[in-house]
């Protein structure tokens, strides 16, 4: 009886011990990697998606946004004439 | 006219126990709740359903195959177990007792035995086991709540994780009360059952289902029950311990406007987490894993047809089965047993504690900026129960000042509060697991 | 070389058996069937197509471990598998009856035997054990056909039930004939066997299934694919009886408007029966509860994502499963049977007898009510086949009289149909199951 | 063969007979059911819905419709301040 | 004080191993392509996400039962498997390699014993045993893939049949090239691993997932994930190769109009390929009977609601499930191996072969059809990698001429390549598997 | 060694071979399929409709378009009477 009562203790110290140690690890973490993204890649909102196009344009052109609006043209082009005859 | 015979003394009517009878009366009484005072339906209308199909007499939807042959209880059958399962006798009580304790190679031989016997496993006990014996239905669960929770708020002001971090006190604390009573002699819990009961604290179904079905799954329609129950009674239970422990002049504190916080933030705050928790915390690795990719698919924008699933039809099916599966552990022998009184009692305890801790914290962390940043009101969101705490919040701030919207600002202790306490369920499987 | 040969003796060209070449064009059949004549299409293009590929050679998709282990009778196999049935010889039929009446145990056993020979369950008896043999995918379809049903109008005017119960003696007189032919030796239909043929008088394609996969699931492919034929010929079935049991000035009655029925009285329904059903037939539970929720799901209005999901997702993905599982059992051996073409038979006279019933039932009702109140062309949707047998009430009524709509006041038996479909289920598996 | 005709002629007349007094049974609820609810509940389609609120919104303020109402407001306001800035 | 160090000693940060922590890296790799560069994201997110999480510390979730247990090494437990496994000894290396060479009834029996020693299977084992193992994720997958395929293109015109049939040239040159390898020593492929790795040619995710899982399951890690990446490569590793072997004058035909394709065909044609896979090549008939049932139920127009689901909420809960089980294969004692390497290298040579000979068929058909029908271009549509690869046909089409619009003429290439690479799958399980 | 490069050559020579003759089978197939259904369904895009209605009409009335066109004119005069009381 006794020991299960320690027992009780140790897990609350030790509980709520590592629930404020992992929190606060976390505050630190994701105020860090707010920071880096803010000074690294500042443009809100808008910014990421453009990088995105840019970055890939490069690399997969078949599936970036630029195609994509591309693709669109092309096809309705084609489905038009190939619906029309 | 022995047919006749066999229908009547086969029926509902002829059979049923006390028991059962109070235990349908109950899954009424959550079902009423649940439809007309709005309790959480999405939960307690499966569970109060299930609750009343576990208890129709003979049907033994919710008994495993090897239960229903000792109900039945043919010779031959009840020997053959009494065999493999090492029972000194054949009366009901000792087979059940070495079934529950058998190790699981003797449960499946077991349940062959009963099986050839002609005896099978009940609709519900079949979705028990797949639902949640496998611990999928809360982890997916999860994952359809990360899915659907947005970190913008948190993002913009993550000192509010403190407040998800104090809110679990309530958590510990009762983990303490259950095993005080028990030290007293009023109830007889053991570490794993205080442990699952403490979770009630956390506010968060699924943790709570997760790590009863872990630690004591004997418990499970008792816990979840408190659970749930208790989410839906947020806005009765806080606001007067949010009263008492704030001042007029500390209500009226209104927070300056969150910053805007990029969506490359949010991509990676899914995956911060998840380093963090393969670094720090390994047995809290299913479930917040399932959380993190779930926010990871909403956020990423790339994969909106598997988040859009996750967070419909997914889940919904999910939540149907988890349902029915905790009804079927409403059965009479397991819930109407003086520990689950103590289950409430202990439950709610957990919920005012956690309320409180997390208004204390806001409270000093307040001091600490200056007295007149941070609204002591959003504390009590910390404890989870996302979204109705936030929005107690910002109701008891509009009482004081009916231009001061604390709702964004609550939403950031709110899902920190789910994070912190899947933190305490990790703990909790590592330590008495 | 030698390569080639191999492809040329696996190929299933090589090896079909006239058996399976008939079984194939049976499949061709039922897809014409649902595609070109709108023979309920949702089941019957799955079990179609399931049907094909269950016949396609050598490729044993609808056969267990051990079953394609004796096809492919490596003798090593054969003898191990001998060994653990206890069978006397390592010929495939010796094998296979032994097999098929063995206990779980053994069964469990014989398909760990066939699996260490390097052999495995063939995809579409994975589905058939997972949907059917768990009895899940039935169960599920009907909450879901509960989430879709509107009682009502069977709540405007309870009385129609009678109607739903008195359609019922189709499928007691079927068992009665399936014994019969036994009796006369044309047939050799054990008394299971009689009660899941007539339940196919019931017209209630998941009621059909999960009784056949309890009582004779060795003639499930024969049966479903009878229920849900006949279900689409119900409008060619029903009219000549109907016309043959009615006066013209009978079926000129137009009935008096429906009352309203209140929100609340809808949400009480449901749970009034499941506490019926708890009360005299536990046997029925599992499908009368499971078709309760999924009706308060729809009308308690605070699940309505659950309710939604149950109509869609869920019961789309469970009908593919059953369907294709259905199929499965369209093997030669099992279907090319003179006792499917007794079922055919049976079960259109049970379709006949129960309308007829239905039909007489309302007569006599009307009488009862002064002769001019209840229109007895409403009674042949007792029989379900929801809602086709309505709107063939409907057609003939405006046949008679272009003004009276009768669509609604069939819908009351029609739906009343479903549930004495289920009762006379669950009387059937209590007696004989 | 005998014994198997007797067994069904029994199942026939036990079955139908409980058909029969279920669904007897079922009417004779149905119609208490709705008899009770006619005279306690009487409203037609609104009022359960107001009797819903109105009971809860004594018990469980944050989750009734009246302050759905309200709490689409706050988050309107809260939204568009937030993106105001 | 003890419990610091359990929690210590049990966190992942003290526990990480040097392989452990790559993949990791490399599962934030694969996240990263999938988000920023667009590279297949609804099969990259989970499987970059489930590779992080199968490589948490401790956690064991891509572990079974077994596997855990001999990674946690109480020696009672290592005695007992070391007994039904026949093993000589308990060290982990030979306890692992007698598991995983034992026999089905063997692996049952010591799945038994580790879970009676407290062990038990990983969530995300649990995941590749119900999605993968049992086969049905990639078959579910296949049906989506049919019901969402529209082969008009290729009913207009037949003949790119035979561009579908060269570019699964790359598969068995690759099968070739990795058996190559392995007579000069370099790698270590049987059999099998090369048909696994030649599959990556096929450019086809879940027919390379389905035939790994058959034939190597160990390499399912790699070559999905090389499968997955090349496919998103197709527009960086088709375009040179495409300008290599055409001359400017060939990118200038222009191709006549696609006839119009009656609905009546489009129902016929996954019959008639249905019938012709159960006449020749029975071992592709789960693959291509699943692609068939879903391109069906597309067109005949009388099931729209389940070819709805299979398109929607079925798919995508099955590629959550696949790409996390695929993600638990990238463990590190699995993925970083010198045989990954290989695969990749030999992936990308299929993916080249297979380009190169789609477009040289093409010239050919070009040529004896007087060398102004058929654009080679659409040659290299032939691998599949559907609609990627008609996009890049189309793409150089407009580039030499920017009226000509190849997407269509390329559409019957890009799904008869889809066909090609199921047959050739059906090959290869029939002769090594 | 030897006997595995061996098998690698059967099994492309094979496979190569067994992936044309059975594309090339289908080939015919379809085009016989196509050339069958050009005679004798020869509409366009409208006929199979027609021809599904008008073969079903006879059989299996209640299911047709054309009694669903019907049926939704039942519906909604019954649901406006129903609910117009
Ligand atoms: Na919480
Ligand atoms: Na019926
Ligand atoms: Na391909």
């Amino acid at each position: 009886m006794d020991n299960l009562l320690s027992e009780g203790l140790e897990l609350m110290v030790f509980g709520m011990g590592f629930v404020f140690v992992f929190l606060t690890l976390l505050v630190f973490v994701t105020g860090l990697m707010s920071k880096l993204v803010t000074k690294y890649a500042p443009a809100p909102e808008i910014k990421p998606a453009k990088k995105r196009t840019s970055a890939s344009a490069s690399v997969t052109a078949g599936a970036t946004a630029a195609n994509n609006d591309e693709l669109v043209a092309v096809i309705s082009a084609a489905v038009h004439k190939y619906r029309s005859n | 006219m022995e047919k006749l015979i066999t229908l009547l003394t086969a029926s509902g009517i002829y059979n049923i126990s006390g028991g059962q009878f109070v235990m349908i009366v109950v899954g009424l009484l959550l079902l009423y709740l649940a439809i007309n005072k709005n309790f959480e339906p999405l939960l307690l209308v499966p569970i109060g359903f299930g609750g009343i199909m576990a208890n129709i007499p003979e049907a033994g939807l919710a008994f495993s195959a090897v239960e229903n042959a000792v109900h039945f209880a043919k010779p031959e059958v009840l020997q053959a177990l009494a065999s493999v399962l090492s029972a000194s006798s054949t009366d009901a009580e000792t087979l059940l007792h070495a079934y529950h304790t058998s190790s699981p190679s003797v449960h499946a031989t077991a349940s062959l035995v009963a099986q050839d016997g002609g005896y099978n496993n009940g609709m519900l006990y079949n979705f028990y086991l797949v639902a949640i014996a496998s611990g999928v239905a809360p982890l997916l669960i999860f994952m359809g709540v990360g899915a659907m929770t947005d970190f913008g708020p948190l993002l913009a002001n993550p000192k509010t994780l403190f407040l998800g971090a104090a809110a679990q006190f309530g958590i510990f604390a009762t983990v303490l009360g259950a095993i005080g009573l028990t030290t007293l002699g009023v109830m007889d819990f053991s570490i794993q059952d205080a442990a699952a009961i403490g979770i009630i604290g956390g506010a968060d179904g699924p943790t709570a289902i997760y790590v009863t079905s872990l630690l004591a799954p004997q418990l499970l329609g008792a816990i979840a029950v408190a659970a749930y129950s208790y989410m839906a009674l947020v806005p009765l239970i806080q606001p007067p311990i949010m009263r008492a422990l704030t001042t007029e002049s500390e209500r009226k504190i209104k927070m300056s406007q969150l910053r805007h916080v990029s969506k490359l933030e949010k991509i990676l705050f899914p995956i911060s987490l998840l380093i963090l928790v393969a670094l720090l915390l390994p047995d809290a690795a299913p479930l917040l894993g399932m959380f993190c990719f779930g926010n990871l698919m909403r956020e990423c924008g790339v994969v909106d047809r598997l988040s859009d699933t996750a967070q419909n039809a997914l889940i919904n099916i999910v939540t149907i089965f988890l349902g029915l599966s905790v009804g079927s552990k409403l059965s009479a022998d397991k819930f109407l047993d003086v520990q689950t009184l103590g289950i409430l009692v202990l439950g709610i305890i957990a919920f005012g504690i956690g309320t409180a801790c997390g208004v204390l914290m806001a409270k000093v962390m307040n001091k600490m900026a200056g007295g007149n940043a941070i609204n002591p009101l959003i504390g009590s969101a910390g404890v989870s129960a996302v979204p109705m705490a936030a929005r107690v919040s910002n109701k008891l701030g509009l009482e004081s000042n009916s231009q001061n919207f604390l709702l964004m600002h609550a939403m950031g202790p709110n899902v920190a509060g789910v994070i912190g306490s899947a933190v305490a369920a990790g703990v909790m499987i590592k330590f008495v697991g």
